[in-house]
């Protein structure tokens, strides 16, 4: 939703663009166009969002995890994941908004999460694809964030793309290891890439063209390269990687521009983009009903340690 | 093979694995953000402490890796407490479990760092830093719970009485125990009970909780491979990859 | 061998299989104990007609039994809808996710006595007077909840609601379905969605309940193996067995 | 509790006992001594809530039954089992109280169920076990009670007995079939009966010296068949059977009385058996609590199915 401009005080507006355009970070404290602001709380909440929602395909598989090395690996990324989710959930309140109001919108379906994680990880391989290419994606999209005009935010992400691209590694070296493995866990791997390589791109967003938000936040920084931009370089990163060990990208026009230096694709389905998006996806209800439970099974324990503290808190003035 | 130290390690390794498999379960079921990744910490202590352990009875053993004492025993060859199987019923059982083991581990490993045998004797000297925390968080929670809200205290004093009658076993002192304890490499059970009691005592007194009493519940322990029927389904979860593809390394 | 007609007997086979053994999982979790039987009774029928037709596809396939059909495949060689997926998450699930499924094997068995395929015919002649039975059962009970107090209106609307993106799954037509339906073998979907709609109407509106709006859910269902994420704890339980003892009979 | 005869009007406890030593059936509406009846109502409420709790142990292993043949069996065996259940409640009732009271005596731990079935089953080699043993106590116990005195209580023995050997038959073919295969499942099985057999023979009770219930209700003919003796045919019976496929009894006094023509085994631990009895056994309190629970779950079904019901009734009236 495009905020009216008009609005604004012209003056603190071309200021502000001025410090923006000098590539100056935005503060909390600063002045800031309420479009710039909401554009914001959207962004990052969801971002915070997906990175919670996002441990729970992974913690489908935890419990199955066949050595005690990738039960390790997998424990400690989901806890990465969790933590980045915190990094971001305090980036947004710099916002004016407190994170209880940012879950309650959640789940109400008035904010969203990175629709990738609507998708079902019915095999260990999943626990490959998703730190190679879904973990992937996002680093592309984070790297690129690091710039964005925004302080909190971009140091959030400068902290959360050190950890994220450990994760890659980890989600490709299962496949790897996969790919060197038996006929079934070939299949399993290969199976895997076919299932979580359109989900990936589709990560990137619809083109520029159609894009709701994209033209106003490129003008504030808040986003400092295109959709498709970004999608290139993830493509262009990850199918020599797939190659390299044996994987067929599940995309018969792919093939490589000796001009432009670039692969081609074939376009994204953009019904299945827009109707999983819209919360018609496999797993959209099990996601937000899992973290509604997990949120209202909690209560009684919020509740307990805000009622202990503010015993305590009594103690110490009376005393 | 020295049946007994190969038992007692196991003993050892089998309760942070198991314990660990549970917390790894509740991963995004936590109350709160901070939570889940606080209990997914305990949970990574845990199965660390527990591999260094597989590493050394899968040694004495020889002729398997840690992995296989993971994934591929029969489940009357594992030996974790009962406590570690319960399952993940609510946040009040997670941490009534957690504190209940946390006191027994902080004793137990106060006592093995200077266990005979070096390897047992270096994972305590690592894992004391890790149970020491852990001790002092759960017990932190039991307190807030118990002197919290009338509802917070009604449901934790009602998982602590469902998992008192698991922690019997903790104390049990049979052949093996005597044995490496008398060649100064186990720990004396006897005096942690003490200490575990005196503890639990303290905690919850400050949690204004009652101390349930303790009826013996069991004929065969998890220490000796009579397990309960939980632990059948947690290993057709653990074990599912390993048993559909033998042969198979990941 | 007849791809087409293995796929379809197993779609068949597998949706018996699968809500047999959620229906089996519920064993001594019933309201009351009558209730108990009448479901395990439900499940006995359904993993009989499951049984003949996993026979039925050994036989197509050749080289396998109907037990290395039901234990030893992987998650995507079943073909089972997903509703027959969901949990028992309380009887109010365990009866909608039921009436939604008697209500279609009613219709699609009483065309398939007419199957062109004597075998599939012969199973759809046994079964019409089960899953008869079956939806005359499972719609009493949804009146007796939609019209009995606030609570089990409010609960079973619930559950409906909760299970309704499945159904879609039910009539979706392909190139299998279209292939052997043209042959006289299997049913006709389209029909089958006016007749299900109709009589989910009748019975929800004698139930005082509203019927929910479908929205389609899935990009890949289970008839092509792609399941939920429940399915694969499902098979870790159902294949243990089979899965640690390869070779063993029982 | 012994009741006090002395209470009951002489005349009618003499005609009464004469119906008993002439094997004539009570019936419910007959006259009974309180003694009597408060006696049945322990015994046969106790053996229904016994046929019901024994589906949990059993229903443990449905989800992994391991073949479709075994599958079916155990699921017919288990509803056969509430199916016993249901005649004995209904034969419990005509004493005059109701299922509800029953089951709430249960769940307040004022009746108990058979101590048996509060031992774990961890293999799939315990279904063996269980039918073989357990049920063939059980036949061995109810065969007895075909000749119970009580009208309602012997019908329902004779209708179970029909079932209950089939159930025998189908556990020993397990064990049959476990002792033919591999080395781990001879082992299973060899496993499975030294865990259950000794809690088989604590099924029949204490030695009859030591049981409370014992003489009072031989006289009035609700036993027939004394504790020892019954449990002395089930062993003769039960030893050459484990003989015959090559299991083991786990004891090592066994041995066979060439004049008596009776096995003769060790003492029963009755630390062991007292001990499970107060409710000290691995699993009575997960039994208990999972009988509960269900019950708890269902209230709103059961009371909805009321509701529903008087609605009928009442527009019948009116109609």
């Amino acid at each position: 939703m495009a905020y009216d401009l008009s609005q604004e005080d012209p003056k603190k507006l071309a200021e502000f663009q001025a410090k923006i355009d000098a590539e100056i970070k935005i503060e909390p404290k600063d002045w800031m166009p309420e479009g710039y602001r909401q554009n914001l709380i959207r962004q990052i909440s969801q971002h915070a969002h997906s990175e919670v929602i996002g441990m729970q395909p992974e913690g489908n598989w935890v419990s199955r995890a066949p050595s005690l090395r990738s039960k390790k690996i997998l424990m400690a990324k989901i806890q990465d994941e969790g933590g980045h989710g915190l990094y971001l959930y305090c980036a947004a309140e710099t916002l004016g908004v407190s994170r209880d109001q940012y879950l309650q919108w959640l789940h109400e379906g008035k904010a969203k999460y990175a629709s990738v994680f609507n998708y079902p990880s019915p095999t260990w391989a999943d626990m490959g694809a998703i730190g190679w290419l879904v973990d992937g994606a996002a680093i592309v999209n984070q790297v690129s964030l690091q710039r964005t005009s925004y302080g909190p935010y971009s140091r959030a992400m400068v902290r959360i793309c050190m950890e994220e691209s450990f994760h890659q590694r980890q989600g490709y070296e299962i496949m790897d290891r996969m790919m060197n493995g038996n006929e079934a866990q070939r299949k399993m791997a290969q199976d895997s890439l076919d299932r979580w390589w359109w989900p990936s791109l589709m990560m990137f967003g619809p083109h520029d063209s159609d894009s709701a938000h994209s033209s106003q936040s490129m003008k504030w920084k808040i986003k400092r390269e295109s959709n498709d931009d970004l999608r290139q370089q993830f493509i262009d990163k990850t199918v020599p990687q797939a190659e390299l060990i044996g994987l067929k990208i599940p995309d018969p026009n792919l093939k490589f521009n000796e001009e432009t230096g670039h692969y081609e694709t074939s376009d994204i389905d953009w019904d299945e983009f827009w109707n999983v998006i819209k919360g018609n996806g496999p797993c959209n209800k099990k996601r937000l009903d899992h973290h509604k439970k997990a949120h209202n099974d909690g209560a009684w324990v919020r509740e307990a340690a805000a009622a202990y503290g503010l015993k305590q808190k009594n103690k110490l003035q009376t005393a | 093979m020295n049946d007994s130290l190969y038992k007692y390690t196991l003993r050892l390794a089998d309760n942070g694995l198991i314990l660990s498999h549970r917390l790894a379960e509740y991963i995004s079921c936590a109350p709160f953000l901070e939570e889940d990744l606080a209990l997914t910490n305990t949970g990574l202590d845990l199965l660390g402490q527990s591999e260094a352990l597989l590493k050394y009875a899968a040694e004495i053993k020889g002729g398997v890796d840690e992995d296989w004492l993971a994934f591929a025993r029969n489940e009357e060859d594992y030996f974790n407490f009962h406590m570690v199987e319960y399952p993940n019923e609510d946040y009040g059982y997670v941490i009534a479990r957690q504190f209940l083991i946390d006191v027994f581990n902080y004793y137990n490993y106060t006592q093995l760092v200077d266990s005979k045998d070096e390897r047992i004797a270096a994972v305590a000297k690592k894992a004391i830093k890790e149970v020491t925390y852990h001790l002092r968080r759960s017990s932190e929670w039991i307190i807030r719970l118990g002197d919290g809200t009338e509802e917070s205290k009604t449901r934790i004093q009602q998982c602590l009485e469902d998992l008192w009658m698991y922690t019997d076993e903790f104390f049990e002192v049979d052949e093996v125990q005597e044995e490496l304890h008398k060649q100064g490499i186990a720990s004396d059970l006897n005096v942690i009970r003490k200490q575990w009691n005196q503890k639990v005592a303290e905690v919850l007194e400050e949690a204004t909780l009652t101390k349930p009493e303790k009826p013996k519940y069991s004929l065969v322990y998890g220490k000796d491979g009579g397990h309960t029927e939980y632990m059948g389904f947690l290993l057709a979860d653990m074990q599912y990859l390993k048993n559909r593809y033998p042969e198979a390394t990941w």
